[in-house]
């Protein structure tokens, strides 16, 4: 332990700075198929196992669970359930947001994992409720997540 | 050694080393754990446990960097753990999954290491503005390079040293990694090349400096009775060593790396090494920078201190020379993907003590090699011992 | 790398086509603040600089003047004995002669760093700055004597940079 | 192969804040406490130091750099994980077990209040390419879970609630502890849902402090004290970092690591064989879902033992008597460290009026928080 500590808290100094970068990132192999086939052709793909028979959304480059390459795909549809949700009010920094947002994850019939996203057009939400993906125009799509506008109730 | 395991490698994998590759760093992983996989002829689920290494999370640009490549390294529902000691990451990590098996704990270990630095943008220098003391350093504008070339005026002042004598390493380390065919930067340059090349920092030029790269590496770690089981062709680790020097760098004389010999010193007592230029037959030392190859020689007490740019012109460090180093290409010739470049020249090692680097192999028929990084603020020391 | 393997994966992409945005990418820049606390020996630190002053810790049982300060001994493991103050000259152990700024872009004029051994603090004991009023960086030497070119005490913040850079003693 | 134990401890904090001290510094005044518990000299004793951090929770990259001088590592060896503190001290128990090494420390610390931006932090940590794009506070993945595992178990709001009561009570009498209150049901209940289902005070706050920890082979062990605390068994597992294909219901990555931990702990029946448990509540729920996964009781029975008071400070099988993350606060990578020092100190004997009486057994459990899928179990012992 030191022989001296600081007793006066006005004296308390703090050195302000931060560790922030630009980043851009490829969206890797899987990752850039997937994309281009939301934007060009607004297909929701997933990859299927060879080895375990899982199809897999998003599709990946290799089978998490026995590292089987995948590379046979299929669209899975625009319909799926919601897995499970959360109602959002506060934006990263603490503040109120303008409106509540709803994450949830998107589940497909037949395939493992889904899809984290938002869910709009509606105020109710229940495990179980179906949705239905809503994507951008062609035009203002870019290859990303957002591609997809949101998801929405199918009724 | 009553009481204690061996351990040894059974398998190695690399991707290529590249200045943007499209692949995520989980898809780099995944790709050279694949090969490692083949190469042992074994499948993840013989994998018992993985150990991950990868340099700071600014490069790749996720925060807990080791948690998001987890599925990639193979570590799905496995423990898995990530060891980080800056550039000295690369020969760390192995040592980590040394005793997840020494230990008598797990049979197998997988050991992962990832780069992808190209995603900090325009350029991972930025990211390397964040190694230093915030309050102390970071205002005066310190930038990487800075720090390798305040270290190389020292060693080249304390030894009275040219820039021809260090120049060397890099022409012969670029020429190494033509029979390499993962390397970035190989080609056949002259010394006068180097000494004419682009001043960043003085002393430090362009082609004394290893490039910033993408890729990554993987190893399969087994006990001595897997390792029987699957191979003929075992390598063992025989000695681990690491070190680290105080913060303080502005307090120590850096003509000399302490903490590269006190982990050195660990190694070889591990692994019964009295006499290391004698009885290490292959060394891939670590070469961000070319001086650096001849401080590590010195640090791994492969030669006393200044006689390392002496060895290297008289060709003694040359792959027919009698202590060959960096025969893979290093990370001058091959690229720096840091830790992957670290767990690359282990696997060098590897396959030097297999007698299956093909062009590149060493033809002094090696039984001992020897791989160690360096890392931190010109502070740590990485070292691991092989044989067949 | 075994001779037996032909094939390496890794899809090589230029970086020229991610710039130009021919390849889809994902941008973020994340928002990572931070207000790290000097603490007890470089609250001191800083306080004395905007003093004009450098000051250091001791340890009697090493014998060690240590700056930066500290409030352990790293060599002895023990708390520091009591505070001293250095001089603002010294010699260069090493320098740098850098065309890279801190963002790596190329500069005109290079900047010259160094780690400066202070006098007064123990042997071996420096800190890095930059050096300026140098008309020939070629002239630049290690060995050559220091001092520190302090901010005029208004501008002072209590900060590393209250030493705009050390300036050699004799003129080169 | 060696037995492994503890056998010194140090603990500064946890507070709301540390202003007064450099994360150096306070990372010395902890080392100081642990080596003078295990009477030992860190510069002559020592074979291996491990310390835990993450860069981006300290403001640098590379952290390494910055560890050695104040645990009396300096030219000494020494290395980061990059993980919770109970991942050193599995690595630690590792190192011993490979008959190389005799004594091991373990650091892990927390400075949260050096970060000004934690959640944008947090943030940085979701998948950039699948998740991150989405924006929003990253605590969305936690309402998630939350909602999926009362749907899935019927686990009620009141419950959830009642571990937070429960803790933070705890807390009141830990003097390492920095949000100790009693708090009531309704005051949860009525907290803002800012994650539905998830509330504000089911949320652990941010807490600075450090923990270290001096293990030692069974030789040294005997040497030092005649108190030790024996690692018995130690598990760690990482489920999967992906958000769509990970159990939303069950904590996967503990239950793995528990059935590690209890194998070579030789223990089949948790509930009987335990005394006591420190587990992550990093949110309320949490304590709830990593119970089901101890297999201290059925999948969707843990909410039925809190609301009867069993898990209390005085019932039969007490669960964070410390007071948990939410009444110590979250050390972050410390948190780990946490639970283990509430271990420690409990089946030393020297828990103060939380001492749980003939306590023999006890069960440390981590996790890594949002994002991950990632933690570990360690089963400690005053018994060989």
């Amino acid at each position: 332990m030191s022989l001296e500590k600081i007793t006066n808290p006005l004296y308390t100094r703090h050195w302000i700075g931060n560790m922030e970068a630009d980043y851009v990132y490829t969206l890797g192999v899987a990752g850039e198929r997937f994309f281009k086939e939301i934007k060009e052709n607004g297909k929701i793909m997933g990859a299927k196992c060879p080895r375990c028979g899982i199809t897999y959304v998003p599709p990946r480059m290799y089978c998490e669970k026995c590292f089987a390459k995948l590379e046979e795909w299929v669209d899975i549809g625009k319909k799926g359930v919601v897995h499970t949700f959360s109602v959002v009010t506060v934006n990263v920094d603490g503040s109120k947001l303008d409106k509540p947002a709803i994450y949830a994850l998107i589940t497909f019939e037949g395939t493992c994992g889904g899809l984290i996203h938002k869910i709009e057009k509606t105020d109710t939400v229940y495990i179980g409720m179906e949705v239905e993906a809503v994507f951008k125009p062609p035009r203002e799509r870019k290859a990303s997540i957002n591609d997809i506008a949101y998801f929405k109730p199918t009724k | 050694m009553f009481g204690k395991k061996r351990v040894a490698i059974v398998g190695a994998g690399v991707t290529l080393f590249r200045r943007n590759i499209k692949e995520t760093g989980k898809e780099l992983s995944y790709e050279a754990v694949k090969m490692a996989l083949n190469t042992a002829g074994m499948e993840l689920k013989d994998m018992q446990s993985v150990v991950m290494g990868s340099a700071p999370d600014a490069f790749d640009g996720v925060h807990m960097k080791g948690e998001y490549l987890a599925d990639g390294a193979g570590a799905h529902c496995k423990p898995y753990t990530r060891v980080f000691v800056g550039g000295g990451t690369g020969v760390f990590t192995p040592l980590a999954g040394w005793w997840h098996v020494a230990s008598g704990q797990f049979d197998t270990c997988l050991v992962v290491c990832e780069e992808k630095m190209s995603s900090c943008y325009p350029h991972p220098q930025f990211a390397f503005t964040t190694i230093f003391d915030p309050i102390l350093e970071r205002p005066v504008g310190m930038n990487l390079i800075w720090i390798f070339a305040l270290e190389m005026n020292r060693y080249m002042h304390k030894h009275n040293l040219k820039k021809e004598d260090i120049a060397l390493v890099s022409v012969k380390n670029k020429r190494n990694a033509l029979d390499n065919p993962i390397a970035q930067l190989a080609a056949e340059i002259t010394v006068e090349d180097v000494l004419k090349s682009e001043i960043m920092a003085w002393p430090v030029q362009r082609l004394d400096v290893s490039p910033t790269s993408d890729g990554a590496a993987a190893l399969i770690l087994a006990s001595e009775d897997v390792a029987k089981e699957v191979t003929d062709n075992p390598v063992w680790i025989d000695g681990v060593g690491w070190c680290i020097d105080s913060t303080q760098w502005t307090n120590r004389d850096l003509y000399y790396p302490d903490y590269v010999e006190y982990a050195a010193r660990m190694a070889y007592k591990m692994a019964g090494i009295r006499n290391p230029p004698k009885e290490i037959d292959v060394a891939e030392p670590y070469d961000p920078f070319d001086y650096k190859e001849l401080h590590h020689i010195e640090g791994l007490l492969l030669c006393k201190k200044g006689e390392a740019p002496k060895l290297t012109r008289e060709g003694v460090t040359q792959r027919d020379g009698d202590l060959p180093t960096c025969p893979s290409g290093g990370l001058l010739g091959c690229g720096n993907p840091i830790a992957a470049a670290g767990l690359m020249k282990v696997s060098e090692i590897f396959w030097q003590l297999r007698g299956e680097a093909g062009k590149r192999q060493v033809p002094c028929d090696p039984r001992t090699g020897v791989a160690q990084a360096w890392g931190d603020l010109m502070q740590y020391g990485s070292v691991i011992v092989l044989r067949r | 790398m075994s001779a037996k393997i032909k094939h390496f994966p890794g899809e090589e992409v230029e970086t020229k086509d991610i710039r130009e945005g021919k390849i889809p990418t994902e941008k973020f820049r994340p928002k990572a603040k931070f207000a790290w606390s000097a603490g007890v020996a470089i609250s001191k630190f800083l306080d004395e600089l905007k003093n004009g002053k450098i000051i250091a810790t001791t340890c009697k049982k090493c014998g060690r003047i240590m700056v930066p300060p500290r409030i352990y001994c790293e060599k002895c493991y023990k708390p520091t004995d009591g505070w001293a103050y250095v001089k603002d000259t010294g010699v260069i152990n090493t320098f740098s002669v850098s065309f890279l700024a801190a963002d790596a872009s190329r500069l005109k004029e290079p900047i010259i760093v160094a780690i400066i051994n202070l006098e007064g603090a123990s042997e071996g004991m420096g800190i890095v700055h930059r050096i300026e009023e140098v008309k020939d960086w070629k002239k630049v030497k290690i060995g050559m004597k220091v001092k520190a070119v302090w901010k005029p005490p208004k501008e002072r913040t209590g900060a590393i940079t209250d030493i705009k850079y050390f300036k050699t003693m004799e003129e080169i | 192969m060696s037995d492994v134990a503890i056998v010194g401890v140090g603990c500064v904090g946890f507070l709301p804040i540390t202003p007064e001290l450099s994360y150096k510094e306070l990372m010395y005044e902890t080392a100081v406490k642990a080596y003078e518990d295990a009477g030992i000299n860190p510069r002559k004793d020592v074979d291996v130091f491990v310390t835990c951090a993450e860069d981006y929770l300290e403001g640098f990259s590379i952290f390494d750099e910055f560890v050695p001088d104040q645990l009396g590592a300096a030219l000494r060896h020494l290395f980061t994980v990059s993980g919770d503190g109970m991942l050193g001290l599995a690595t630690a128990y590792m190192l011993i077990k490979t008959g190389h090494f005799d004594t091991v420390v373990v650091e892990a610390h927390s400075k949260a209040s050096d970060i000004l931006t934690y959640m944008d932090i947090v943030q940085f940590g979701l998948d950039p390419i699948f998740n991150r794009p989405l924006g929003g506070h990253p605590y969305y993945v936690a309402g998630m879970e939350m909602n999926r595992y009362m749907h899935d178990t019927g686990t009620t709001p009141e419950q959830c609630a009642q571990v937070v009561v429960k803790n933070r009570k705890n807390a009141i009498s830990n003097p390492y502890a920095a949000y100790g209150a009693n708090v009531t049901t309704d005051q949860v209940l009525c907290s803002d849902a800012c994650f539905f289902p998830l509330k504000k005070l089911e949320i652990s706050k941010p807490a600075d402090g450090c923990v270290v920890m001096v293990l030692a082979s069974e030789n040294i062990t005997r040497k030092l004290t005649d108190n030790p605390v024996w690692v018995k068994g130690v598990g760690w597992c990482t489920e999967t970092p992906n958000l769509e294909t990970r159990d939303w219901s069950r904590a996967v990555y503990t239950e793995i690591a528990a059935e590690m931990a209890y194998k070579s702990a030789k223990i089949s029946n948790p509930w009987k064989e335990i005394d006591f448990a420190e587990i992550h509540d990093l949110f309320a729920y949490k304590e709830l879902q990593h119970m089901e996964a101890l297999k201290f009781c059925n999948y969707g029975q843990a909410g039925k033992l809190v609301e009867d008071g069993i898990t209390a400070l005085d019932g039969e099988f007490p669960i964070n008597p410390s007071g948990g993350l939410l009444g110590m606060g979250y050390g972050l990578e410390a948190s780990g460290m946490q639970k283990l020092l509430e271990v420690v100190l409990q089946l030393r004997g020297e828990a103060g009026s939380r001492q749980i009486p003939e306590a023999e057994v006890g069960l440390a459990q981590t996790w890594r928080g949002i994002p991950t899928a990632t933690g570990a179990v360690a089963i400690l012992s005053n018994s060989e």
